[in-house]
């Protein structure tokens, strides 16, 4: 077995593969297959067929490029203009949102209004994409190291102290950023913002303390079960209480919630809650990617 | 003619192009890393076309007054802004699955190159099925 | 406001062509960061500030942050290969 | 507003609340959880038909929120849909129970509630589609269900369902922007996003003959987007790595549940958005039925070559798809009424191919390559019976539902310009006889003489009650026939 490891690092030399000491033997045998494949069949280099076809392949992909722009601009060249009041998109469905969309919504960002009163089943659908994200992420990524503790992954990024610099700026910022993050849901249905930017600004700030203190002091107050926890209540609570207003609506039965004095705080409404609710979600997800991505562990 | 009017919709003009160039960034480039951002740049070309069609010039953001003084033409349509917030977060959560794929994909055979990664899927396949037998 | 909208707009189809042009991934995630900014400035001048909010902190501020994480990731999965050889 | 009215949107809201109660839940409070939700959904499926399904009833209109249609969101509920609301629930029902052992084995046992509410995801996606009346609705939910049918293809981890993963996400992310765009545009030019709205500012529009380039671009990007996240020949490249890498309920799930979804979506658009006649004019049609013919042949050719049991069956769906949208391309009335009577035989069948033939290749050992699978069918008579009935289910041999929709779809054939007609039954026959060469291949494997050491597998009897119930379902569609074309008919005349 030892001379045709050699030969096989000798091939693979000019990949600039690293001069392997002894491994242990199954770790072996996989990462030299893999140098020995990889160098066999696809080095441009040497292998002027394949040069070819790279030549053609990228002047085909421009063709293609240049010829799926031209019919889409040949289709939208009559389009109705750029900015014009006369466009069909202003009609009696855009009308109504802007001239009752106080009174009937109760906040005055209009746009809060349509997303989260009139048409939210399409922002409920919205947050369970997010959910769908997250779990997708989450069992892929989970537990990337655990079951193969040799594996390259685990000796890569030792825990270096985060430098002072960062640990005094994170000192500084973490809580502005989060109140910031805090301000922008709060005011979601009042100014611009709402749920999805404030939580995203939110799980920056979380983001930013991890980065700065470490995994395990973060994982004191925000473990896996936290992140289960906040994603599964806000979740739950986000389909009730849209649930609460279909049901109330689709069967002509008054609702209790008020819409509130608009401009106040407390107004709007479900609008406010349910950007909490969103808020948090982001956060945690957000918050959930990073994790799982630097660690592959929350 | 046509080229006074791609000029009077340039955004739409830009966007349909941006869309062209992320479409085929997506379908013919080999890196993932590259998909990956290709597809982001063709969902923001679409969120751009969307956002350029609610903009009416001289109006301003749907912001209502806390006494609903503003008068309602005065508005840009408030729907393509609505939608537009729903893409910009399916277009995240899609980025990140990609990225964890890509992740994966990496850890488990080394190369970011898709064809290689369908060979070096296709071989373990055959080496499992030899395995077995 | 015509300029500064045909200029943000050259900007934005530049960032694409840059992208499938280099050859560095790290520079292509750059371009990524820079589209989603230039992005921020003309949803603020199609007057949809809720846009710009959103897509500086969800597009610009997360995503590519998860795209550096994800290149340092596959660094680290080839630096593993080094250390874990240089282990021993 | 009666009371059985509210069913639709309480099974929505009851799959998206459970998606968030499985994640926490542990993995056996999970599953009973899940088969809970499922079964109650089923329950009210099957009330809706029965209340729906009388000639002469009419669909109903579900008010989401406090504001009517245009304004706030809408779901629209027909004979149609209700049949569906009993289909998607059922075959979902039937892959989650038979393909439990699989799912809660080894390490990928602490997963399971994650799995779990993706599946209830991905249900909440299929039905809110089924029900939308609104194109943006249907872009949301068509995401939810891109996301989370990808993240069933890799829940194993392994290297071919990552690899398999990623193409799937790269094509349809690629189908869902072309999708996304053709709303996009459609909006610009009518300013609506309800499909009746849309269905009449596009009359108006094609009446004048305005934007008549924007709108055959329109509908090419809509037919290309849905094409290619349902696998139809030219764009199926991803299909068979998709439907043969995972979990067997991942397997039975996506081929049968995933891609029909996408399809109904199609076939909403163009009756209820574009209307028949607008689609002629745009020679989309053409465009499908060549699309079919191509793969109702290549699938074909492709599950004859293959050396493996799972991608034979995989390869053999994307021939299936063919059919459907032969269906489809053969226009309103007698081809829609075809391609959903076949859309609802492949799922049943499909489910059930992939199913037992799960616990057949488990007896032989777990190997893919037909050389081991010699006599399989011997060491699980049950389980090789309901392979059988499938199989002939897809061939379209009588006393299965199969049979019916090759018979529609011939009459249908026989209804159109003579060239059509003579290429499509052409086609017909030459798949149905590829067909029978590889199913015979396999099944004289299956049933061979048993040599080998006959390792008798447990028997779960829910895993068999669920194949045994898909298999009921084929035959249901035979003998049920009518009926069940009453109410199809009836549903589709109630979709414009």
């Amino acid at each position: 077995m030892k001379n045709d490891l050699d030969r096989d690092l000798s091939l693979s030399l000019e990949e600039s593969a690293p001069q392997a000491s002894h491994l242990d033997a199954a770790h072996l045998h996989a990462h030299d297959t893999r140098i020995h494949r990889q160098d066999r069949t696809y080095s441009a280099r040497e292998n002027w067929a394949h040069a070819l076809s790279l030549g053609v392949y990228r002047a085909l992909s421009v063709l293609v490029a240049v010829g799926v722009i031209l019919v889409l601009l040949w289709g939208v060249m009559d389009l109705p203009a750029f900015g014009r009041e006369t466009n069909p998109v202003e009609n009696e469905v855009s009308e109504r949102y802007l001239a009752q969309g106080l009174q009937e919504g109760g906040a005055t960002n209009l746009v809060a209004n349509m997303i989260l009163d009139y048409r939210a089943f399409d922002t409920l659908g919205e947050s369970n994409v997010l959910f769908t994200a997250a779990t997708a992420v989450l069992l892929l990524l989970r537990g990337l190291q655990s079951r193969e503790a040799n594996h390259p992954l685990a000796s890569a990024a030792p825990e270096a102290p985060a430098d002072p610099i960062l640990r005094a700026g994170a000192r500084a910022l973490c809580p502005v950023i989060l109140l910031y993050g805090l301000y922008i849901i709060l005011n979601g249905h009042l100014g611009p913002g709402g749920g999805f930017s404030g939580g995203a600004v939110m799980g920056a700030a979380l983001i930013l303390y991890r980065e700065a203190y470490g995994p395990e002091k973060m994982g004191r107050f925000f473990s896996f079960r936290t992140y289960r926890a906040i994603s599964f209540f806000a979740l739950a609570f986000y389909a009730l209480s849209k649930a609460y207003s279909f049901f109330t609506g689709a069967n002509h039965l008054p609702s209790i919630i008020s819409n509130g004095t608009p401009g106040a705080i407390l107004s709007a409404g479900l609008i406010l809650p349910l950007n909490i609710a969103v808020g948090f979600v982001v956060c945690c997800t957000m918050y959930g990617f990073f994790a799982l991505f630097e660690k592959g562990e929350i | 003619m046509n080229l006074q009017i791609l000029l009077e919709n340039r955004v739409e003009a830009a966007a349909i192009i941006l869309f062209g160039i992320g479409l085929t960034t997506l379908l013919l480039n080999r890196n993932l890393i590259k998909k990956i951002i290709g597809f982001s740049f063709m969902d923001s070309a679409i969120f751009l076309f969307l956002a350029s069609e609610g903009y009416i010039s001289g109006h301003t953001a749907p912001i209502q007054d806390a006494a609903g003084s503003l008068p309602a033409a005065s508005f840009i349509n408030p729907i393509p802004a609505g939608l537009v917030l729903t893409g910009i977060v399916v277009s995240v959560s899609v980025t990140a699955v990609m990225l964890s794929l890509t992740v994966r994909l990496y850890q488990r055979f080394h190369t970011l190159n898709l064809d290689e990664i369908v060979q070096l899927a296709r071989e373990a396949n055959e080496e499992e099925e030899e395995a077995n037998d | 406001m015509e300029i500064v909208m045909t200029l943000l707009l050259i900007i934005v189809l530049l960032n694409a062509i840059m992208v499938v042009r280099t050859k560095h991934l790290l520079a292509a995630c750059i371009i990524f960061m820079a589209q989603s900014l230039v992005m921020v400035l003309i949803w603020i001048l199609l007057q949809s500030p809720d846009l710009a909010i959103t897509e500086a902190a969800v597009g610009a501020g997360v995503s590519s942050l998860l795209f550096f994480l994800a290149l340092k990731k596959i660094q680290a999965i080839d630096q593993g290969k080094e250390d874990s050889t240089h282990e021993k | 507003m009666l009371w059985w009215q509210n069913i639709p949107f309480f099974s929505i809201i009851l799959f998206l609340l459970s998606a968030a109660v499985c994640s926490v839940l542990p993995p056996r409070g999970a599953r009973a959880w899940a088969r809970a939700v499922l079964g109650l959904c089923l329950a009210g499926g099957a009330l809706l038909l029965a209340i729906l399904g009388q000639p002469g009833s009419a669909s109903f209109t579900f008010m989401m929120g406090h504001f009517p249609a245009p304004w706030g969101n809408e779901i629209r509920a027909g004979a149609l849909e209700a049949l569906l609301a009993c289909l998607f629930p059922g075959v979902m029902l039937c892959a989650l129970l038979s393909g439990a052992p699989a799912l809660s084995s080894g390490r990928q046992a602490s997963r399971e509630p994650q799995y779990l509410s993706l599946c209830m995801l991905l249900m909440a996606a299929l039905l809110s589609q089924a029900y939308s009346n609104d194109l943006f609705t249907c872009y949301v939910f068509l995401e939810i269900m891109t996301l989370s049918a990808g993240a069933l293809i890799v829940f194993q981890n392994s290297g071919r369902a990552l690899a398999a993963g990623m193409r799937y996400m790269v094509l349809n992310l690629v189908g869902s922007g072309l999708f996304l765009l053709g709303v996009v545009l459609l909006y610009d030019l009518t300013g609506h996003l309800l499909m009746e709205n849309l269905f009449v500012s596009l009359q108006a529009l094609a009446a004048t003959g305005e934007y008549h380039r924007s709108l055959t671009i329109i509908i090419a990007l809509i037919t290309v987007g849905l094409s290619i996240k349902s696998a139809l020949f030219p764009f199926h490249s991803w299909a068979p790595d998709a439907y043969s890498s995972s979990v067997p309920s991942s397997n039975a799930i996506l081929s049968s549940l995933v891609s029909k979804g996408y399809i109904l979506l199609l076939l909403k658009v163009y009756a209820r958005v574009f209307g028949w006649d607008l689609v002629l004019l745009s020679q989309v049609d053409h465009l499908l039925l060549v699309f079919a013919w191509a793969g109702m042949i290549f699938g074909s050719l492709a599950a004859i070559r293959t050396s493996r049991f799972t991608r034979m069956i995989a390869w053999s769906s994307v021939a299936q798809i063919g059919y459907i949208f032969l269906g489809v391309g053969l226009g309103a009335g007698g081809g829609y009424q075809a391609a959903v009577f076949h859309l609802l035989v492949h799922s049943c069948s499909k489910a059930l191919l992939f199913l037992s033939g799960e616990e057949l290749r488990r007896s032989a050992g777990g190997s893919d390559s037909f050389a081991d699978l010699a006599g399989a069918a011997r060491k699980h008579p049950v389980y090789g019976a309901l392979w059988t009935v499938g199989a002939f289910s897809l061939v379209g041999l009588p006393f299965t539902g199969g049979l019916i929709s090759k018979l529609l779809l011939g009459g249908e054939a026989l209804r159109h310009s003579p060239p059509v007609a003579i290429i499509t039954l052409a086609v017909l026959a030459l798949s149905t006889l590829l067909n029978v060469l590889y199913f015979l291949r396999t099944m004289l494997i299956l049933w061979s003489p048993d040599q080998g050491s006959s390792r008798r597998g447990s028997l779960s009897p829910l895993g068999l009650g669920a194949c045994g119930l898909l298999a009921a379902g084929i035959l249901v569609s035979f003998f049920l026939a009518q009926p069940l074309l009453e109410v199809i008919s009836l549903g589709l005349s109630q979709f414009s």
